[in-house]
């Protein structure tokens, strides 16, 4: 399934993407999943991900906790912590 | 319930005058206005630049606003929050409720407050004479956020 | 520290923006405007009076003022406070902290509040269709008060 | 000892007195016997102080209770609770 993955802040940064698509295999259906994907890519994504840094998740435009569910089309986001206000 | 993101300053006084003064069953008016200071973490402060996520952060806001809606019997509020770069002495963010009495704005203003910290997707990076660092959230946000459980 | 008790209006935007520009240390700035309203107990209000007692008053606001300076971090307060015959959509009151970070600002605003409701010696006579009456102090406003013991 | 006694708002109105200086006997000499000796002077004043509305007294500006010490030259006042703000 293709979905949209967005990067905001320190992560954008890091990962030097601030979005793209990508084609999911079916058993990426979670953000922990997706994360365990993505680590595939190389260090700068294993240590982005490897849990010494919080890492947030939102999907289309709600935040959600690493257990939740990729649909189809998703715009998924990751960024860290948020420091407004 | 109005929510403005923008990169202009804004003027306080009208937009607080404005929320006030739409009825006259409203006894009380609480607000925040959060500040650049030009220090932090010991270091000076340049500038500070604030980046968002614009599909997000309306609908964060408004679930924020809802929220505090259900929770106490207010009568209106305002969010408006900056983006872009700003420096010490700059307006950042101005939270205002309205309601017939004092406590429900109170409540209310302080609790948008504590939920934007947490959970409205806008991110920090500041200069000082050291460079570039982003600003690290703070656990006294997530724990000011817990008092509302 | 500022107290002014006045029968003129103030212009809320002008007063904040000075207490919150006086510093750079300055990341919080919380405040309460009391707005005249149009009904109370059902009637409508034509007008409000407030009288005090003017030897006592600013002792009285220096004291919660300077309580609120002890029990938390912040950097300056102000208090305006109108007498004299208003009306409905008039402001009465504002009450301003400044701290370094919100949660103090907060705190200290809402506690002023509590301790100028139940101890500056102000009182309210209104009238309304009905005649002119005093309006009787609220058993709210003393159990507010106890959430500071 | 001679004081000096003002009134406000409800209380004022009543009394028909926002001020007044009174020479106290000896043994008048806190709150309470300042209200007892007042409410005798008529049914106005025995109303008043009777206990059925809260009547608050300050001494010197500052609030105190019925228990407080009147000292000669005092100023007293006595008002209902403060509806301000």
């Amino acid at each position: 399934m293709i979905i949209k993955i967005l990067y905001f802040a320190r992560i954008k940064e890091a990962v030097s993407y601030s979005t793209e698509e990508v084609d999911l295999p079916a058993d990426v259906s979670t953000i922990t999943a997706l994360k365990n994907y993505l680590s595939l890519r190389g260090d700068t994504w294993a240590s982005l991900f490897n849990g010494k840094q919080v890492v947030r998740a939102a999907i289309n435009h709600a935040l959600v906790d690493d257990l939740a569910v990729i649909q189809a089309a998703d715009e998924v986001a990751f960024f860290p912590p948020v420091t407004g206000g | 319930m109005t929510i403005h993101i923008q990169t202009d300053d804004f003027d306080t006084g009208l937009m607080l005058n404005k929320l006030r003064l739409a009825s006259p069953s409203i006894g009380a008016l609480v607000s925040f206005v959060g500040q650049v200071r030009d220090m932090n973490d010991g270091d000076a402060i340049n500038t500070l630049t604030l980046e968002h996520y614009p599909e997000m952060t309306e609908k964060a806001l408004v679930a924020i606003e809802n929220e505090a809606k259900i929770r106490w019997d207010i009568i209106d509020s305002l969010i408006i929050h900056r983006v872009g770069t700003l420096k010490p002495l700059d307006q950042i963010v101005l939270v205002a409720v309205t309601s017939a009495h004092r406590g429900e704005a109170f409540k209310a203003c302080d609790f948008i407050m504590d939920f934007l910290k947490t959970g409205a997707p806008f991110w920090k990076k500041e200069t000082t004479s050291q460079g570039e660092r982003w600003v690290e959230a703070k656990l006294a946000d997530d724990e000011a956020k817990e008092r509302w459980k």
